[in-house]
């Protein structure tokens, strides 16, 4: 028994020694969000040791010195209360404002992303890369490149969590979130599900793979995927019957998509809207949410028949349909 | 034992044990089943409380085992089990009931010097309600448990989850209206059935808590209900209120979730910031550092704790404007919390203070309470939420404000008032060790959770990836002296209700109504209504007009 | 103290006194003060799902307006003037109480109160939502997407889970205050209220009239705000 | 307290302008108002459950507590609804919500 307690013992300590104290620093964004954090590290330390030793202090000095003993009465003191109401008040700002700022900051992806597609699924993640390479648990990406995901979920809500990034973002089903980072380190880092999500919600983690640049066009490269993933939603269009109605000249029974991706336009209601991700993935799942004033709502649902990758492929391919197409098109 | 000071505190006489009182003016069970008298009452709570708390500990202490080894020693699906019913336990039918349903019951009246509550029949109902809805997640946990977590969250609850959701909303759902009626009957009473001459500004803090408490009761509690019958709806017919997959809005259920359950945090926290005021002002004999400071900032955390849950949902895609107003506000509900810390502290200066347990209890609270209300900002704080939403920094950050603040308070309010409820002594030095055992043992099960929280460690997690376990570990041998430091009062405490020496009306020497009748107290409380001519806390015996 | 025992004695011990007050006026004004608290919980309770109602109906705009059209106003208006009647004759009771006047005109004015709240509640039930199961408006119970919906059509689903839900939720507290009121009745037939006791009578008093305000503002939430201004009925 | 006896003509005045408001509502609902179809419906159930809680509920001479605890009933709720719609809203910009600071980018960069 004792022989049991000494060598839990001595592994803790020996363990002890290697504990890490702070997450790997491997983003663009995390040495400001430590920063923020060691602030409030201190800001915690300064007013537990404060009040702590206050405390102390007056535990010691004013103890009890004999059973009938009564102190002077309290006298109220309004420059004290209002002291220890602004100075918090105060603080807090501070706080507010410095966090806040970085939050902006940090949510705001330089216009130089490069996009993946994350579709969070129990318990397990996907991850597709534009040039159609795709992984599970596993994401590949270059040192130094800005990287936006646009994510979803096929089922319940997830989290896709880069603690060594300080990113994190709910996977919502329904609706497209995104996040981004920069890595600034190579390594191999933990991705986490940060939302509960069912039984093996904890095993469903994987690794961020950041590599020097020429080794991710390597890999990439190497990969077993050669149709990226434009061409892959490209097949999906025309297997699904698409490209029956959406036809580039603009003579089918529906819209042409060609450079559509990014426009604004009216609806039967007098409404507008953007054509983004949302609305192309609302077109394929509920089309008759699609109100253009120029068309019958024929376009038939294809909820059930494409998954969130697909749909993500498709918007891939929506967008890379090129205005020149489009014009061409109009010629 | 508390060779103290007994003896000499004016007022005290050793009560003939043949008085009638509450306990023994009737021994039937009938006399206890039907009783309306609000002590008794109280003490059917605290029954049925501290066996939902060790029920609620128990698969505290089976989690903590789980994670000795990353590779978890049970199965996924049951450590998911443990967690959500270790927290719907804590939550729901430990600390939201602790201190109002037993400290406050007893209380309230006693302070306020009335016979008894406004409505005691309604005061019973409350308890069947309780017992009723705690019945039923008891059997839901029997019936295979639950694995939603305590936040329920929906499409999983609603859509995806196999196990019994619906009886463990359904019992949460009914006690909801055990605290409705709680809080009804605490609001009137306070508001009607003071004793002539108990002003607002006279009455005792733990009034102001109680009330502030109860505001949150009546306002929140019946948005939780909704959500909840909601959610059950929806499980039951899938007609998409909350599922995305039939045009629901999952995230709506968090807006009504949080709703209340922000709130709610305060009415766990707010009941023992009132006792913390009792039992300061007790032990070091003096009056609280700026009275109106201290009663009003309960008004305001009641009040703007009603503005800030979308805190919880800063990562759920929330919109950054709401964010921001969000954020805001979660720093302004912190102001009237250091308010009252300072006070407190202040309170101190110059004083009296003798280290009996309570006290012990008590400054234990402040220090634990303060670090964990601290690690709040860094949740309140966007940029550093995303980092440690859903990770053992949360985890710590509420366990230091649960279960060092309010529980703490709540041992050191039933130390403090024991004496009143049972008419009997526990021993002291036993308590001062508990009080010890529990600070170590809280310390080291939580502090490496900040650490791990903040190294990424997702929470709700059965397995982890191996370098977390070191501070994994350390916090299960926190958790194990812990669950002993919990057992050491139960002991004495069952101990102390047959054989501890009889206490006087008044074995602290504290001010407030309740300690100026015998102890027991008799069914009516107070033999005549007394008139209260005096501030609350008039420990040197001033005269009003001295003070501002 | 004094003046507290005087009060005593003046309203001397009447039947219903309870020990824990110090005198019927207090017992009083805590028993309408605490019903009036438990109103403000009731306005949370059903504010919820009103929320709830007021988010889905701003998000699924269209969805909403073509539900509200499927209801038909000439139910919730005639249910809205029969609940009101209601209210006034509830009030009534209260004022034949005050006023001094016999139990039995007390008992009057209250049957009547039920008897508007049953008419109320079989227009609902045996009339409204049977229509609505015929229509296949139940939702989870074949309820059917029609295709002239279009788009919105998906939610439309939603607005019926409102409907049912809050008419429902409404119903029920009628269903819990007509034996209440019937209870209260039989007290009032005894004689128990007169102008110095009439403290269950008028709390529930305020729980009938809560109720009606409740429908005050499903009748124009439900039936009313669909555009039925729109010559295709909003769709 | 609540003592008061409110004269039965009161009582028959309120009903029937409740009547009145019920036939107005159910009336407007049939007039193209544009926007203003929805504020008026609520303006009028607003103006209904005021007379209600006046003068059947007795409000108007019930003592300020009372009043308190009708006001704080409607505050709280509206800050439900407030806050969640200023969420709800507000989020399904989203997407450009978070691109928000780059909104000069975003508009820029496609056609
Ligand atoms: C009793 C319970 C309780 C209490 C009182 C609090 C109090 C506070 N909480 Fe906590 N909280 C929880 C219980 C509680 N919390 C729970 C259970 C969760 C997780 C729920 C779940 O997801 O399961 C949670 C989660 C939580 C989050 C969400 C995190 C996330 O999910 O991403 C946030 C974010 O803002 C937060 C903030 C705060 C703040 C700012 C306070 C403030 O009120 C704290 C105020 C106190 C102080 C600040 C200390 C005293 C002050 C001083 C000594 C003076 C110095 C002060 C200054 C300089 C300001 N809490
Ligand atoms: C009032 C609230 C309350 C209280 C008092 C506690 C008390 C404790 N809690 Fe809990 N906790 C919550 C509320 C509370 N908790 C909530 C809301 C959650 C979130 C749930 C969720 O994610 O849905 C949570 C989650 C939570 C987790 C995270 C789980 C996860 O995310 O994976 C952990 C992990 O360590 C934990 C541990 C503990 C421990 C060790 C105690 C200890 O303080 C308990 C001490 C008590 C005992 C030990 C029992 C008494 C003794 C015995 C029964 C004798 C036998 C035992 C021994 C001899 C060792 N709690
Ligand atoms: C039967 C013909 C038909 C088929 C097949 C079809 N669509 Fe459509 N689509 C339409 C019509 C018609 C519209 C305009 C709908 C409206 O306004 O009601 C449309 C609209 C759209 C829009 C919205 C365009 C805009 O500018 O808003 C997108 C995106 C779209 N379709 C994508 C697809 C995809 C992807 C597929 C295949 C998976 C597909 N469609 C299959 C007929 C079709
Ligand atoms: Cu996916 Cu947790
Ligand atoms: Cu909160």
């Amino acid at each position: 028994m004792t022989g049991l307690v000494q060598l839990g013992l001595g592994s803790m300590a020996h363990a002890a020694l290697a504990i890490p104290l702070h997450p790997p620093t491997a983003s663009s964004i995390a040495a400001d969000v430590d920063l923020l954090y060691y602030f409030l590290t201190a800001l915690t330390l300064f007013f537990t040791a404060l009040i702590f030793g206050t405390i102390f202090f007056f535990m010691i000095k004013f103890r009890r010195r004999s059973v009938d003993e009564i102190p002077a009465d309290t006298r109220t003191h309004l420059a004290l209360e209002l002291t220890w109401t602004i100075i918090p008040t105060l603080i807090t700002g501070v706080i507010f404002v410095w966090a806040s700022l970085l939050y902006v900051r940090n949510s705001r992806p330089p216009a130089s992303s490069t996009e993946m597609y994350v579709v969070g699924k129990q318990w397990m993640w996907h991850i597709q890369h534009p040039e159609g390479v795709r992984e599970i648990n596993e994401m590949h990406v270059a040192v130094g490149e800005p990287v936006k995901l646009t994510m979803t979920s096929e089922d319940v809500i997830h989290d896709f969590y880069i603690p060594a990034f300080r990113v994190k973002k709910d996977v919502t089903p329904g609706r497209y979130s995104s996040l981004w980072f920069q890595p600034t380190e190579t390594g191999t880092f933990h991705l986490f599900c940060a939302q509960y999500c069912g039984t093996d919600h904890s095993r469903m983690i994987g690794w961020v793979y950041v590599m020097a640049p020429t080794d991710y066009a390597a890999w990439l490269a190497g990969g077993t995927k050669n149709e990226s993933m434009a061409e892959m939603g490209g097949r999906l269009f025309s297997q699904l019957g698409c490209a029956a109605c959406h036809s580039a000249d603009n003579n089918g029974r529906g819209p042409s998509l060609a450079g559509i991706y990014g426009t604004t336009q009216k609806t039967r209601d007098g409404n507008s809207e953007t054509v983004d991700d949302t609305l192309i993935r609302r077109a394929i799942v509920n089309p008759n949410s699609i109100m253009l004033p120029n068309y019958a709502p024929i376009m038939p649902t294809f909820q059930g028949q494409v998954n969130e990758e697909q749909v993500l492929q498709i918007i891939a391919y929506v967008k890379s349909l090129g205005t020149e197409e489009r014009i061409a098109g109009r010629k | 034992m508390s060779t103290t000071v007994i003896a000499e505190i004016p007022g005290h006489e050793r009560p003939s044990v043949e008085r009638v009182n509450y306990l023994n003016v009737d021994h039937s069970v009938k006399s206890w089943l039907l009783t309306h008298d609000h002590k008794r009452i109280a003490l059917l709570y605290l029954i049925s409380i501290t066996l939902m708390f060790f029920v609620g500990g128990f698969f505290a202490v089976l989690m903590r085992l789980n994670l000795i080894e990353p590779t978890g020693l049970v199965a996924p699906e049951t450590y998911n089990k443990l967690f959500t019913m270790h927290g719907v336990i804590m939550v729901f039918f430990f600390l939201v009931p602790s201190i109002p349903a037993t400290l406050g019951n007893f209380l309230v009246p006693m302070m306020i010097g009335a016979r008894d509550l406004a409505f005691p029949r309604i005061n019973l109902l409350s308890w069947y309600i309780y017992i009723l809805g705690a019945a039923f997640t008891l059997y839901a946990v029997i019936s295979g448990g639950v694995d939603t977590g305590w936040t329920f969250y929906t499409p999983y609850s609603s859509s995806f989850s196999h196990t019994s959701v619906i009886p463990t909303a359904v019992g949460v759902f009914i006690t909801g209206f055990s605290s409705i009626l709680t809080g009804l009957n605490f609001i009137v009473t306070i508001h009607k059935m003071r004793a002539p001459g108990l002003t607002w500004f006279r009455l005792p803090l733990f009034i102001w808590a109680m009330y502030a408490t109860s505001v949150i009761f009546i306002l929140g509690t019946p948005v939780i209900a909704i959500t909840l019958f909601l959610l059950g709806l929806e499980r039951l017919l899938h007609i998409g209120i909350f599922d995305p997959a039939i045009g629901g809005d999952p995230i709506l259920f968090q807006h009504m979730f949080w709703f209340y359950s922000h709130p709610a945090v305060y009415i766990m926290i707010l009941p023992g910031m009132g006792v913390m005021s009792e039992l300061i002002t007790a032990f070091s004999r003096k009056r609280i550092f700026g009275y109106t400071f201290v009663a009003f900032s309960s008004l305001a955390i009641a009040i703007i704790s009603f503005l800030v849950w979308g805190h919880h949902m800063f990562v759920t895609g929330q919109s950054v404007y709401a964010g921001l107003i969000f954020s805001v506000l979660s720093f302004l509900v912190a102001i009237p919390s250091a308010i009252k810390v300072f006070n407190w502290t202040a309170t101190l200066y110059k004083g009296s203070i003798s280290y009996e347990a309570p006290m012990l209890y008590a400054l234990g609270f402040i220090g634990l309470f303060t670090m964990g209300g601290l690690t709040g900002l860094f949740l309140a704080s966007l940029a550093t939420d995303v980092h440690l939403n859903g990770t053992y920094f949360i985890v710590a950050h509420f366990h230091y404000i649960m279960v060092g603040g309010a529980v703490m308070a709540y041992l050191g309010g039933l130390h403090f008032w024991w004496p009143k409820i049972t008419g009997r002594l526990y021993p002291d030095a036993w308590a001062r060790f508990a009080a010890l055992v529990i600070f170590v043992g809280f310390n080291l099960t939580f502090f490496p959770q900040f650490v791990l929280g903040y190294l990424g460690m997702p929470r709700r997690y059965a397995v982890y990836p191996g370098e977390f376990q070191v501070l994994n570990v350390m916090s299960s041998a926190g958790a194990s002296i812990l669950g002993v430091g919990y057992l050491i009062p139960l002991i004495y405490f069952i101990w102390s209700f047959k054989y501890g020496p009889l206490a006087g009306p008044n074995p602290w020497g504290a001010k407030g109504l309740e300690w100026t009748t015998p102890s027991p107290p008799p069914t009516e409380n107070f033999e005549e209504v007394p008139i209260v001519t005096e501030q609350a806390y008039n420990y040197a015996g001033t005269s009003e007009s001295a003070h501002g | 103290m004094a003046d507290m025992a005087a009060h005593n004695a003046h309203h001397g011990q009447h039947d219903a006194f309870q020990h824990q007050f110090e005198d019927m006026e207090q017992q009083r004004d805590a028993g309408t003060f605490g019903m009036w608290v438990f109103l403000a919980q009731e306005i949370m309770f059903f504010g919820g799902i009103f929320g709830a109602y007021i988010v889905y109906r701003v998000l699924f705009h269209d969805a909403f307006e073509i539900g509200s059209n499927l209801l038909n106003v000439r139910f919730g208006a005639i249910n809205t003037i029969v609940l009101i009647a209601s209210s006034l004759t509830m009030a009534m009771a209260i004022h034949s109480a005050q006023a001094g006047k016999k139990g039995k005109t007390q008992v009057m004015y209250l049957l009547l109160t039920v008897l508007l709240g049953v008419i109320f509640l079989t227009l609902k039930f045996s009339f409204e939502w049977r229509t609505d199961y015929h229509e296949h408006l139940i939702p989870g119970f074949g309820f059917v997407i029609r295709n002239a919906w279009g788009g919105a059509g998906i939610h439309v689903p939603l607005f019926f889970c409102f409907y049912f839900f809050m008419t429902g939720l409404h119903a029920l507290h009628m269903i819990i205050g007509i034996p209440i009121i019937l209870v209260i009745a039989v007290m009032a037939w005894r004689n128990r209220f007169d102008e110095v006791y009439y403290a269950p009578l008028e709390m529930v008093g305020l729980y009938w009239h809560f109720v009606d305000i409740v429908w005050i503002f499903l009748f124009p939430l439900l039936y009313l705000v669909g555009g039925r201004y729109l010559s295709n009925g909003g769709q | 307290m609540s003592g008061h006896v409110v004269p039965v003509k009161t009582y028959v005045f309120v009903f029937l302008a409740l009547m009145v408001l019920t036939g107005l509502t159910t009336g407007v609902a049939f007039i193209d108002l544009h926007a203003w179809n929805t504020p008026a419906a609520l303006a009028i159930a607003v103006v209904k459950m005021l007379l209600v809680v006046l003068f059947f509920m007795h409000v108007k001479y019930s003592p300020k507590l009372t009043k308190m605890v009708v006001v704080a009933g409607f505050f709280f709720l509206s800050l439900l609804v407030a806050f969640t719609l200023a969420d709800e809203l507000t989020r399904n910009w989203s997407p450009r919500a978070l691109d928000w600071s780059t909104a000069a980018s975003v508009t820029h960069s496609p056609r």
